[in-house]
């Protein structure tokens, strides 16, 4: 039983900086099955968010003692109303912010417990959909996937042919050289999508990526997602679109007022008891 | 950790990419790199004329210090010959760098032209003796030199000004320190206002920078492109600062010239080459380390 | 439509608006505020200091203009009374500040003290005539002044150190001509620097500006906000740089009169409060300028 | 015929930097029922878009030769899939750019012969929410709300009133202090609203104004912008949500790749007839 675990490093588990009883002993994942969703005994974890609070400087409790776990190879929808606490959660797992008090383990790392320098390479094991955008405004679209490929140190000629399949991919290949401010919403979006996916994250996490887009290109977007979660990526997706989630029948986390509310496999984006 | 980070750092194609950021970064912040420029050149080129003028000045005063000569007078009614036993037991003194002899009717003219007041009439011939001009090597040495000298014979006595020695070297001290402060004061505000046109450059630019550590690049990486451009910076507006020096400079010293012959020798004894090595290394340095300094803030997580 | 801004401008109520903006801005933007005030304070420091400096050289050498002295000697043989009646009839001329009879005595005791070398064994009694010390209002006066004395009766003749004179003008006038280029040259460095720096934060809030636009905000009422910053920035490091003179100021003045005491009367003539308001004036005026210039191309629609 | 009119002042009409053949002449206005839109006799033109082109610097055309015309009271739904040109079009009524060719009257203004000293005052009289809320970064909600007020000349107490009864609407009164980068992507898109509605526009523009929200909060939104437009207020709103143009029933401008394609009263996200 716990072989599955043998990624996560000691020095991740056991870190000073955490207090003892947060400490990920193996009992603990053992508990996760109370959330009302039961990790597949085959399955390793791949998000692990145990306890977590976040009580923003303005005294905003985004978050209240959330656990959600996650395993390799899931798609998840994360939805809500708006200011539930969907994007805090995922910034949490990209280190974008440190949680008041829990811990956050992606991919066997201890983000909570990490260090400065560790951070950027966490970050290029995952994929990122900012809720907005986040362009580099200076580079035109090619560059800030170009950019995104060479900060990890991937060889020019690789670069080329990765862009080139990525823009396919969105429909993104006719706009390559024009800057984030020369795009339309959508466009914009989909080179953001295009940045996401380009360096073969192990985690793909999308925060509304479809908020921009006509329904069927919206449709063919997930699609595209689901694609790559065949092909093993876990996906983690926050939105606000029920007709997706409703057509796409995955795991939904329902989350209100930074609570988890509803964890539902194939589930839908209402309640499906209410 | 800190090792990969290393080990990246020798990449020669990661290398070839920060160079390449850097130089993307410069030609898509025209504006930026305009204003950072002119200021640099600007700070650059007043800091640089003043250092110039300083040098010039020391110069000046430190010229007129070895200039210095020491008057060294026969007993009445010496001979020639005399005069000419005293100048070679004076030239074998070490620290004395030549003598001569002045013409005594010369030197009689001279007089009756300076000061026509004085009643000669009851004068028999020149009244004056032989008098030797000596100059030494180094100024400081004056005070024994010339007690030296007072001890030979056939000298009446030896005039060192003294009085005006004493000015000239402490003028020239007062110039030393007060360009020095001046110097340091004036290094510390050029440092200081070109990394604050940095620092707002940089500020401007905010937002790309979370961006770029978002999408996962180490510090490192952030860091060395926009180092490399406030070097790039640095070096232009040195350049820049150069020319205005070389052009003002000229009419400067063209114009004092002009206005006062007698400043003849007024020269900051720097070679052009040299001034151009000494702003590129100051441009560059302080490019560079105004980049690192007012990056770490931006790079705080 | 025009006429509608106007009466916008008139508008109280608007005003109180706009001065509040404009110190929302200032407070909400600390890093930009420090930056712009301590670059403007330095640039305004190292201009003061060299103004000051200036006109402590231009005041010195005048001094130096002013003391000049015309000595006029008596006839040969001249008795005190003749040399009396000769000082009345000078100080009646307009244009001679005062005259003062040389005592004989102690000027040949002065004189072979300082020419030890001068024979004088055959000399009879004091060979000098009696000397008049002439001091006059204005220096340039000095020519046409020394030509009538030299018309007046029982002058034997007249010294006006030409040479020595002709040189002082000379250096009071290079210095006079180096330090009004260095002050132009200067100020316009400072007011470019200046501007670069508030260009710098106005590009770093372009986006700012582009929405008020776009919120329907007239280009006056975007402009007047930072038109009003760029003032108070300024002045405050107007400020800044007057404490850092009146401190660094009255160090240098104090050291240099340390090393050199002959530098009594080295001041720049200028009071605390003068300087004061001078540096606000150029601060305020500089500020506003820069905000002025800079706000036009990002205003542009 | 000519009555309804009176509002377009004459400078207007007949300026000299529009070639002759474009004046906005009577007969001109006569003939926009041929655009399959019939102008009620007894309403006025509001918005009135002739022939108008734009080409970006870089060569894209974004609109063909469109022509709408909006009256005085209506409510139009744009839509069409990503690039197509809607907010380029919005962009054209509040000035944010010329087209390369063509008339844009707005208000009887002519906004394309327009001084661009008179731009601030066409654009208080109308409300735009933007696709990327172009909130004021350095201004919390409530400071975002009163300039907008303010620049305008409202009196402080006034302004007081007024963004209080806005907050309300929009359902934002808890975040007023909240600084824009402090505000979830559905919290700035509200604040987005506040700010179009907050001075009485005539017109209001909403740009994608519920592409962040959830469902049910969408559609709060959109009955508040049908209550406003029952009190008076022109409005025109680009948007992706299918659901709330066919839950609406409104009129429907579809566009693509630059030209109107479909042009329906009481329209349907999708055409009617495929
Ligand atoms: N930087 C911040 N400072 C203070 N409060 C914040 C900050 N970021 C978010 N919040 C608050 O935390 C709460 C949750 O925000 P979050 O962005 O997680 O919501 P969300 O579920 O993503 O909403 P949406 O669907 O609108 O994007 C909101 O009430 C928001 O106002
Ligand atoms: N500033 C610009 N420079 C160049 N091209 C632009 C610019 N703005 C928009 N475009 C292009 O014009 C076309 C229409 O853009 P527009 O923003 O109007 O689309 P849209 O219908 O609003 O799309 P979306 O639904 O994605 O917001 C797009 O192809 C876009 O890339
Ligand atoms: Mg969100
Ligand atoms: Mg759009």
């Amino acid at each position: 039983m716990f072989r599955d675990f043998g990624f996560i490093k000691p020095h991740n588990i056991v870190h000073p900086e955490i207090p003892k009883h947060q400490h990920l002993s193996p009992s603990r994942f053992a508990s996760v099955g109370v959330l009302g969703y039961n990790c597949p005994r085959e399955k390793s974890v791949m998000i692990y968010v145990k306890d977590v609070s976040v009580e923003y400087a303005n005294g905003v409790r985004a978050l209240k003692d959330t656990s959600v776990t996650i395993s390799k190879g899931e798609f998840v929808f994360v939805v809500g109303s708006t200011g539930s606490g969907k994007s805090t959660l995922l910034k949490l797992l990209y280190r974008d912010m440190l949680p008041t008090a829990g811990t956050v383990i992606v991919d066997g790392e201890n983000v909570t417990a990490m260090k400065p320098s560790a951070v950027p390479f966490l970050r290029r094991k995952l994929g990122v959909v900012y809720q907005d955008f986040k362009l580099l405004p200076q580079k035109n679209v090619w560059e800030n996937l170009a950019f995104a490929l060479r900060v990890i140190g991937t060889k020019p000629k690789e670069v080329h042919k990765r862009i080139g399949e990525v823009l396919e991919l969105v429909g993104l290949t006719h706009r390559c050289d024009s800057f984030p401010n020369q795009l339309s919403g959508g466009e914009q979006q989909r080179a953001a999508i295009a940045r996401a996916l380009i360096n073969n994250p192990t985690v793909l996490i999308a925060d509304e990526p479809t908020g921009n887009l006509d329904p069927t290109t919206s449709w063919d977007i997930v699609q595209l997602l689901e694609q790559i979660n065949i092909r093993g990526t876990t996906v983690l997706c926050a939105t606000h679109d029920s007709q997706i989630v409703d057509g796409m029948k995955k795991r939904v986390i329902q989350l209100e007022a930074g609570e988890v509310i509803r964890d539902e496999n194939k589930g839908a984006y209402q309640n499906s008891e209410s | 950790m800190k090792i990969r980070v290393r080990i990246k750092t020798v990449n020669l194609r990661n290398i070839e990419f920060l160079i390449e950021e850097a130089f993307t970064g410069i030609v898509r912040n025209g504006l930026m790199a305009f204003a950072s420029i002119s200021t640099i050149a600007l700070s650059l080129a007043v800091l640089g004329a003043f250092v110039l003028a300083m040098m010039g000045a020391n110069h000046f005063t430190t010229e007129q210090i070895d200039r210095f000569e020491i008057a060294v007078f026969t007993v009445p009614g010496a001979a020639k010959a005399k005069a000419d036993a005293l100048a070679d037991s004076i030239r074998k003194i070490e620290g004395i760098k030549d003598v001569s002899i002045l013409d005594r009717d010369e030197e009689y003219a001279k007089f009756k032209r300076e000061r026509p007041d004085f009643e000669s009439a009851g004068l028999l011939g020149n009244p004056l003796p032989y008098a030797l001009r000596v100059r030494i090597v180094k100024a400081d040495q004056l005070t024994m030199l010339s007690t030296k000298i007072r001890a030979l014979a056939d000298v009446d006595h030896v005039n060192v000004g003294q009085e005006t020695y004493k000015r000239v070297v402490a003028l020239a001290n007062a110039i030393r320190a007060i360009s020095f402060a001046g110097v340091i004061i004036l290094l510390i505000t050029t440092a200081f206002i070109i990394s604050n046109a940095i620092r707002l450059t940089l500020y401007a630019r905010r937002r790309e920078i979370r961006i770029m550590q978002l999408v996962g690049a180490t510090n490192h990486t952030i860091r060395t492109p926009l180092v490399i451009e406030g070097i790039v910076f640095g070096s232009a507006g040195a350049l820049v600062a150069w020319i205005l020096l070389r052009l003002g400079g000229g009419y400067v010293v063209h114009s004092a010239q002009r206005i006062t012959p007698m400043f003849g020798s007024f020269s900051s004894g720097l070679s052009g080459a040299g001034l151009a090595f000494w702003l590129l290394l100051a441009g560059a340095v302080i490019g560079a380390i105004g980049s690192l300094v007012s990056i770490r803030r931006f790079l705080k997580d």
